[in-house]
């Protein structure tokens, strides 16, 4: 079989977690490596939770969260977007490839978006292989 | 007047006067070459403290250590940033402390054996010569443009331009060497949590074993927890007894968060922390994919 | 703008119909210590033309003359009111970075657009004048035309409905100024030959405000208005049958007038209404 | 020691068609503590309830993972079926095998299978870190809080008042009633808004279960839904309203005047004053800046320099009841409520932006607010309608609409929504007050969206003859005692020229002063316009994003009466809803603290949306932070933010996270 990237996804409960399961609810199809983790918000995530998944193994991770102004917490990702903005710019500076990590906006009626970022993203860490930035066995 | 002088004139009249307990300054270390910290108590001590090159410490760091009592400090420009940094974040209070501060020539590293004059490249390429804030000044405060951050180290820029696998072979060979001594930490002004999360077994952030991927994993959460904060003293950079560059990890962080947001960490006390607020309509890079 | 030397860029006009404007700018400079450094091989601005030929070069022309005046390290003064909505223009454009580079290399010249563009007004304005025949008496219309204040956020000049710096200047110069409407309405501009009709009835239409606002005269800033506004006269004449006999001065004259030169060096004899007779009976030559 | 169930559902086919279940309950079996594992055709049905209360009690399950659909769609289903069981509600999990896997990869049984796996795997690492939690009960202050005293504020206290309920009302200005009691009629029925609002406004307050402050703002607000405490501010009205009788004396003796607030500048007013006839309270204030006596006092204070003011007090003298009080002093009144309404209204648009309307510039420039003064009975010409200029009735009268609306270049791209009716219906009045006013209307759009609008603009149109011009205005100016209002006719694209005897500009509308301030308080939202925003803006209309807290009005945008009234009865509703409850239920998964842990930072205080962090100073001197439970929301901004983690969320707690990040990355 051939090389399956790991794919953590921390989706916001409000919007991008009800967009994933819109994707479902519309039987849309992606690939199946990623998993997805519940969180109430982008805010709630400490960008060191995506610090730690690549620690732990993953190839990717993707958090997705309401649309700028649609926060069902008013202000959890602007936060988001300047913690996400700084962790990107310190994991590509240790080594991990940009393009493994994003931030992005999916709102709860965009499953069909969210089908497209997934399958854009997977596809994009899948030509990558293997996260070997962390290194060693933990 | 000669610095070192000064110093002691001003820390013997707070401790006569009995305007603090202690004075925090430098004196000569044993090897009779390199300066070390010096508590100073007594007025009749003060003829201890001394001024040159060899004094890197940042002082500030010992403010978290003596919060109850009234304590006078010797500062540079870059410890007396840390020392808004902790005013900002409350860990000090303004009144409690006398800062003593320093014009500086630039420092050295640790010298062996000799003094050298060689200064430090973080301190060759610095344009802050007067502390942001005092109480009395020593020295004369040398005539400054707007404060400008430095620009990118050029080991930054070059790391920056390998491909992501040499430079995280590059951190893996320094990462590797770390033995968790957690000297990096103690130094820093920034470090203030009395349970630092790496000593902690649930959440367990950082695994016991001390290994490429757990050394990974406690480097990357100390530079972001400093992310903004980190006012480039160099105390972690000195006191890792295996040189881990370390400096040009919070420099490069330093230098992105100037460039995203237009701050510079405790150059005042009142200025907002760039991860506490936002503003609506940024672009940061992040979040900016338009589906097809 | 405390500044004492200029760069100046006269323009085609101030050369030819507008001499007079030139002239009495230059002598009121003089005597307020105002070093005007004409600028060496100064060309067109594109003015009432190129704007509506080709885009690139209505910003071209007058970039060319931004990096001129750049070099010499000086800020920029126009009299013109065509040519500092022309360079003004320009200078907005150039903020566009892309722009900059491409007008750049059209022009064959580093352009960073740092040029400061001031009219004449708001040089002169920051100044002190030592008045030395004030105009007791005179009732000046000041008249700014549109040049001068639209679009505002790219002109940045006055109030684009009721700009007041030509009228602060006359009370200074001890004049009194009319309270009117018309101070930045269309003379009808560049269509003289084109639309002489539309010039008449526009020009006509201020004119006759003016004279219903009390006026004796007008202080114009733009060499077109002047035309206009002067020339005109004797075409109303025949058209409407209106013979205003108003005479047209550029507030340089007056200003000149006020700080003591005569009419003769300020050029004031070279209008098609004579001023001479109201200023004679004002007292003031 | 955690006993964890496993209970995989097969949802018919949905889930069981692409994965393979019996496979999933066996590795679920392999788990660390997972005690029990099964399958159900349905989990959520009655029977899979019942299997499932059962294994809870047949295997002493403390935990329990569910393996079925999303939990958004069952979650509260089963935390009341465990609750049921005995167990805390919360120390259940769902794995989101249905959306999540098998209906997005039904085509790779052994992909979603694999996927079924490692979400069950991260669901058991989660619960078995489960708290407990409790949803916190706590009691709710009855009485409501009503700030601004317009049209919508008085429905809503009255609505709340007439249900039982205690309400505070609090009016900046000297007067309720709001900017309708400043209307002469209301559009389409041009029924007379004095006589229809005044009946209301005496009601509120004869009212005994309203205490109306005039006079008054609300300052600052702290507390949360059910227990809030407001500082508000009472100015000194120099007036003893227990004593005063409202006879009226003092404010027609009072020789001092100064523009009236209430007549738009267009009157004018004495220094004490009630703003109009039908003013409640019907008692005086007095307005120390205009004030004679004051002014001495004033000069007195500076150092008794220059020409001295008169002594005055002439209505100290007069007053039969010796109620003036020139000792009494603002004072600030701190009062506790269950719920607030905000209503806070609406103010004109500052028209000098448009040079060339020649507002401000030429006296017969005027609001439509002032011209409805004019026509007012009550107003200052006691509704005869005449230049400000020279006296002289306005034959021609040309109006402007859209000034601060729909207009970009002045930051106002928004329709105000009420000024093509009350054109129309100026229109027509002028027509009434005089049958030889003609007036021409220069509209963009004529909106007339409402219940018999439409027949309005057209009885405007045929009845009173109004001139509808579709265009804008380039250019006003005075000639012979005229005022030329040059424009354009876009339908016939021609410019036109009237000579007017009146111009009225039709000002938008944009939320009052201080709507900013008082939305800081009350952590509400407001958008770029300043304007309230609505919880939901089809949904909860008059919700804010802080429970609690009520909207109603034009604080959140423009509308008219009848819209205003519905939403003040709307906000009523809801606040009557909130207070009939004893106790409210709070959100239990919220942040908490480790005081042992924090280092008093206060990061955590400035992210928090929802000032839900206090501080607390401990024993031995240090100062942590505190969750305010009743404000908190549980987004966890403050958990994300804080190094030392001494915050975490409940139900979301970093241990939960990192035993998922570990469990998916194995």
């Amino acid at each position: 079989m051939s090389y399956q990237p790991r794919i953590i996804g921390f989706l916001c409960n409000w919007c991008s977690y009800a967009g994933a399961d819109m994707a479902g609810t519309s039987r849309m199809s992606y690939p199946p490596n990623i998993r997805i983790i519940r969180v109430p918000c982008t805010g709630r995530l400490d960008p060191l939770f995506v610090a730690k998944a690549f620690q732990e193994g993953a190839d990717g991770v993707l958090v997705a969260g309401c649309h700028p102004g649609d926060c069902h917490y008013a202000e959890g990702n602007y936060h988001a977007r300047r913690r996400y903005a700084l962790l990107h710019l310190l994991l590509e500076f240790l080594g991990i490839e940009p393009e493994r990590i994003r931030l992005e906006w999916v709102s709860a009626s965009e499953g069909k978006r969210f089908t497209q970022l997934v399958t854009d993203f997977t596809e994009q860490v899948a030509r990558l292989g293997p996260c070997q930035a962390v290194g060693g066995q933990s | 007047m000669d610095l070192s002088q000064a110093i002691r004139d001003k820390a013997r009249e707070l401790l006569e006067t009995g305007a603090v307990k202690c004075v925090i300054g430098y004196e000569t270390g044993t090897d009779g070459i390199n300066a070390r910290p010096a508590f100073i108590y007594e007025a009749a001590e003060v003829d201890r403290l001394i001024f040159d090159e060899t004094c890197g410490h940042n002082l500030a760091t010992y403010l978290l250590h003596h919060r109850a009592e009234n304590i006078a400090v010797v500062v540079k420009p870059c410890d007396s940033r840390a020392i808004n940094l902790l005013h900002g974040e409350h860990q000090i209070e303004r009144d409690k402390v006398y800062i003593i501060g320093v014009v500086c020539p630039g420092v050295v590293g640790r010298q062996w054996g000799v003094k050298g004059r060689q200064l430090l490249p973080a301190c060759q390429a610095c344009t802050d010569r007067n502390p942001v804030v005092y109480d009395y000044l020593v020295g004369e405060p040398v005539a400054e443009g707007a404060p400008a951050p430095a620009p990118p180290l050029p080991e930054v820029e070059d790391l920056e331009r390998m491909p992501p696998e040499e430079r995280c072979q590059f951190w893996r060979r320094e990462f590797e060497r770390c033995i968790r001594c957690y000297a990096c930490r103690q130094a820093c002004p920034g470090c203030q949590c009395t349970e630092c999360f790496v000593e902690r077994l649930e959440p367990e952030w950082v695994g016991i074993r001390i290994d490429a991927p757990q050394n990974w994993m406690w480097h990357t959460i100390r530079a972001f927890h400093l992310a903004g904060r980190c006012i480039e003293c160099q105390a972690c950079r000195r006191a890792c007894p295996v040189d881990i560059r370390l400096d040009l990890l919070n420099h490069k962080l330093a230098w992105e968060v100037a460039q995203l947001f237009n701050f510079r960490p405790g150059m005042t006390a009142e200025a907002l922390f760039p991860l506490a607020t936002f503003v609506r309509d940024e672009k940061l890079g992040v979040g900016e994919w338009a589906s097809s | 703008m405390s500044a004492s030397s200029y760069a100046y860029y006269p323009g085609c006009a101030l050369q030819g119909t507008a001499r007079e404007y030139d002239v009495s700018t230059r002598q009121v400079c003089r005597r307020l210590d105002i070093e005007l450094q004409e600028l060496k091989e100064w060309a067109c601005c594109g003015a009432s033309s190129a704007h509506s030929l080709d885009r690139r070069l209505a910003v071209a022309l007058p970039a060319r003359e931004l990096a001129i005046a750049e070099a010499t390290g000086l800020p920029l003064v126009v009299a013109c009111a065509m040519c500092y909505s022309r360079l003004r223009f320009a200078a907005h454009e150039l903020e566009d970075e892309a722009k900059l580079r491409e007008i750049s290399s059209l022009i064959e010249r580093e352009c960073k657009n740092t040029t400061q563009v001031w009219h004449l007004l708001q040089v002169l304005d920051a100044r002190d004048i030592p008045i030395a025949r004030p105009l007791r008496g005179l009732r000046v219309a000041c008249y700014y035309g549109c040049l001068l204040v639209r679009p505002t956020d790219i002109t940045h000049f006055d109030d684009e409905d009721n700009p007041q710096v030509m009228d602060g200047l006359m009370h200074r110069a001890g004049a009194e100024t009319v309270e009117w409407a018309f101070k930045t309405e269309c003379c009808g501009a560049g269509m003289p030959f084109a639309r002489r009709d539309i010039v008449l009835k526009l020009s006509h239409r201020i004119l006759a405000q003016a004279r219903g606002a009390g006026a004796d005269c007008l202080a114009v800033a733009c060499p077109m208005c002047h035309s206009n506004l002067d020339m005109q006269q004797l075409n109303m004449k025949s058209v409407f049958k209106d013979d205003f006999q108003i005479p047209v001065l550029y507030f340089t004259q007056l200003l000149g007038l006020a700080l003591g030169f005569s009419p003769k060096e300020l050029h004031i004899n070279k209008h098609f209404v004579d001023a001479m007779p109201l200023l004679r009976g004002k007292g003031l030559a | 020691m955690a006993r964890i169930g496993v209970f995989i559902c097969h949802c018919g086919s949905n889930i069981a068609g692409t994965v393979d279940i019996p496979r999933v309950v066996a590795e679920a079996q392999k788990l660390p503590m997972v005690v029990h594992a099964e399958d159900n055709e349905y989990t959520c049905s009655e029977v899979g309830q019942r299997s499932l209360r059962e294994a809870i009690q047949e295997h002493r399950l403390n935990r329990v993972v569910i393996g079925a659909c999303s939990p958004r769609m069952h979650e509260n289903t089963f935390r009341n079926t465990v609750a049921s069981a005995g167990l805390n509600p919360y120390l259940l999990e769902m794995a989101n095998l249905r959306e999540h896997a098998s209906w997005v990869h039904g085509d790779q049984r052994e992909a979603a299978t694999v996927k079924a796996i490692d979400l069950i795997r991260a669901a058991v690492a989660k619960v078995a870190r489960a708290q407990p939690l409790f949803a916190r009960q706590i009691g709710v202050t009855k009485r409501a809080l009503v700030i601004g005293g317009g049209i919508a504020g008085i429905q809503c206290a009255l609505d709340i008042a007439n249900a039982g309920f205690e309400v505070v009302l609090v009016e900046r200005t000297p007067s309720i009633g709001g900017r309708m009691a400043q209307l002469d009629k209301t559009f389409p029925t041009l029924d007379c808004s004095a006589c229809i609002l005044t009946p209301k406004m005496v009601e509120v307050g004869q009212h005994p279960r309203i205490r109306l402050l005039t006079y008054a703002e609300v300052k600052e607000v702290r507390g949360f839904v059910g227990n809030f405490e407001a500082d508000i501010l009472q100015k000194a009205r120099h007036v003893d309203h227990d004593k005063c009788l409202g006879c009226g004396i003092c404010w027609q003796k009072c020789p001092a005047r100064a523009p009236s607030e209430f007549d738009m500048g267009v009157g004018q007013r004495t220094a004490i004053y009630i703003p109009f006839a039908q003013a409640v309270p019907g008692k005086p204030v007095i307005d120390r800046e205009h004030c004679r006596y004051q002014q001495y006092l004033e000069w007195q204070r500076a150092g008794a320099e220059g020409k001295k003011p008169p002594e005055c007090r002439i209505c100290e003298k007069l007053c039969p009841v010796g109620a003036i009080d020139w000792e009494q002093r603002d004072e600030m009144i701190t009062e506790e409520f269950g719920a607030i309404v905000v209503a806070t209204g609406y103010k004109t648009f500052d028209h000098s932006v448009y040079g060339e309307y020649g507002g401000g510039r030429y006296p017969d420039v005027i609001t439509s607010l002032q011209l409805e003064r004019l026509m007012s009975a009550s107003g200052p010409t006691l509704g005869e309608v005449t230049r400000p200029s020279d006296g002289q009735p306005p034959k021609t009268v040309v109006f402007i609409s859209c000034v601060g609306s729909r207009d970009d270049s002045v930051g106002r791209p928004y329709c105000s929504k009420v000024c093509c009716m009350y054109l129309a219906k100026q229109s027509i009045m002028l027509k009434e007050h005089d049958p030889e006013v003609q007036s021409y209307i220069f509209y963009i759009d004529i909106r007339a969206g409402g219940k018999n609008y439409e027949e309005f603009v057209r009885r405007a149109q045929e009845e009173a003859g109004t001139v509808y011009i579709r265009g804008r205005v380039s250019k006003t100016y005075p000639e012979k005692g005229k005022l030329i209002v040059w424009g354009e006719d876009s339908l016939m694209g021609r410019p036109v020229q009237i000579a007017a005897d009146l111009v009225v500009l039709a000002t938008g509308i944009e939320p009052s002063e201080g709507a900013i301030e008082l939305a800081q308080t009350l952590h509400i939202s407001y958008d770029v316009h300043s304007f309230l925003v609505e919880a939901h803006p089809k949904l909860r209309p008059v919700e804010t994003m802080t429970d609690g807290v009520f909207l109603a009005g034009t604080a959140m945008g423009p509308m008219d009466i009848p819209d205003s009234v519905a939403q003040g009865s709307a906000a009523a509703a809801k606040v009557c809803g909130l207070l009939s409850k004893d106790t409210l239920a709070l959100e239990p998964m919220v942040a908490n603290v480790n005081a042992v842990k924090c280092v008093g930072c206060l990061l955590c205080q400035q992210v928090c949306p929802f000032k839900a962090i206090d501080t607390e100073t401990l024993r031995d001197g240090r100062i942590v932070v505190r969750i305010n439970e009743g404000l908190c929301k549980g987004c966890g901004l403050c958990v994300s933010a804080c190094r030392p983690g001494a915050m975490n969320l409940r139900g979301f707690s970093n241990e939960q996270l990192l035993a998922q990040v570990k469990a998916l990355t194995r």
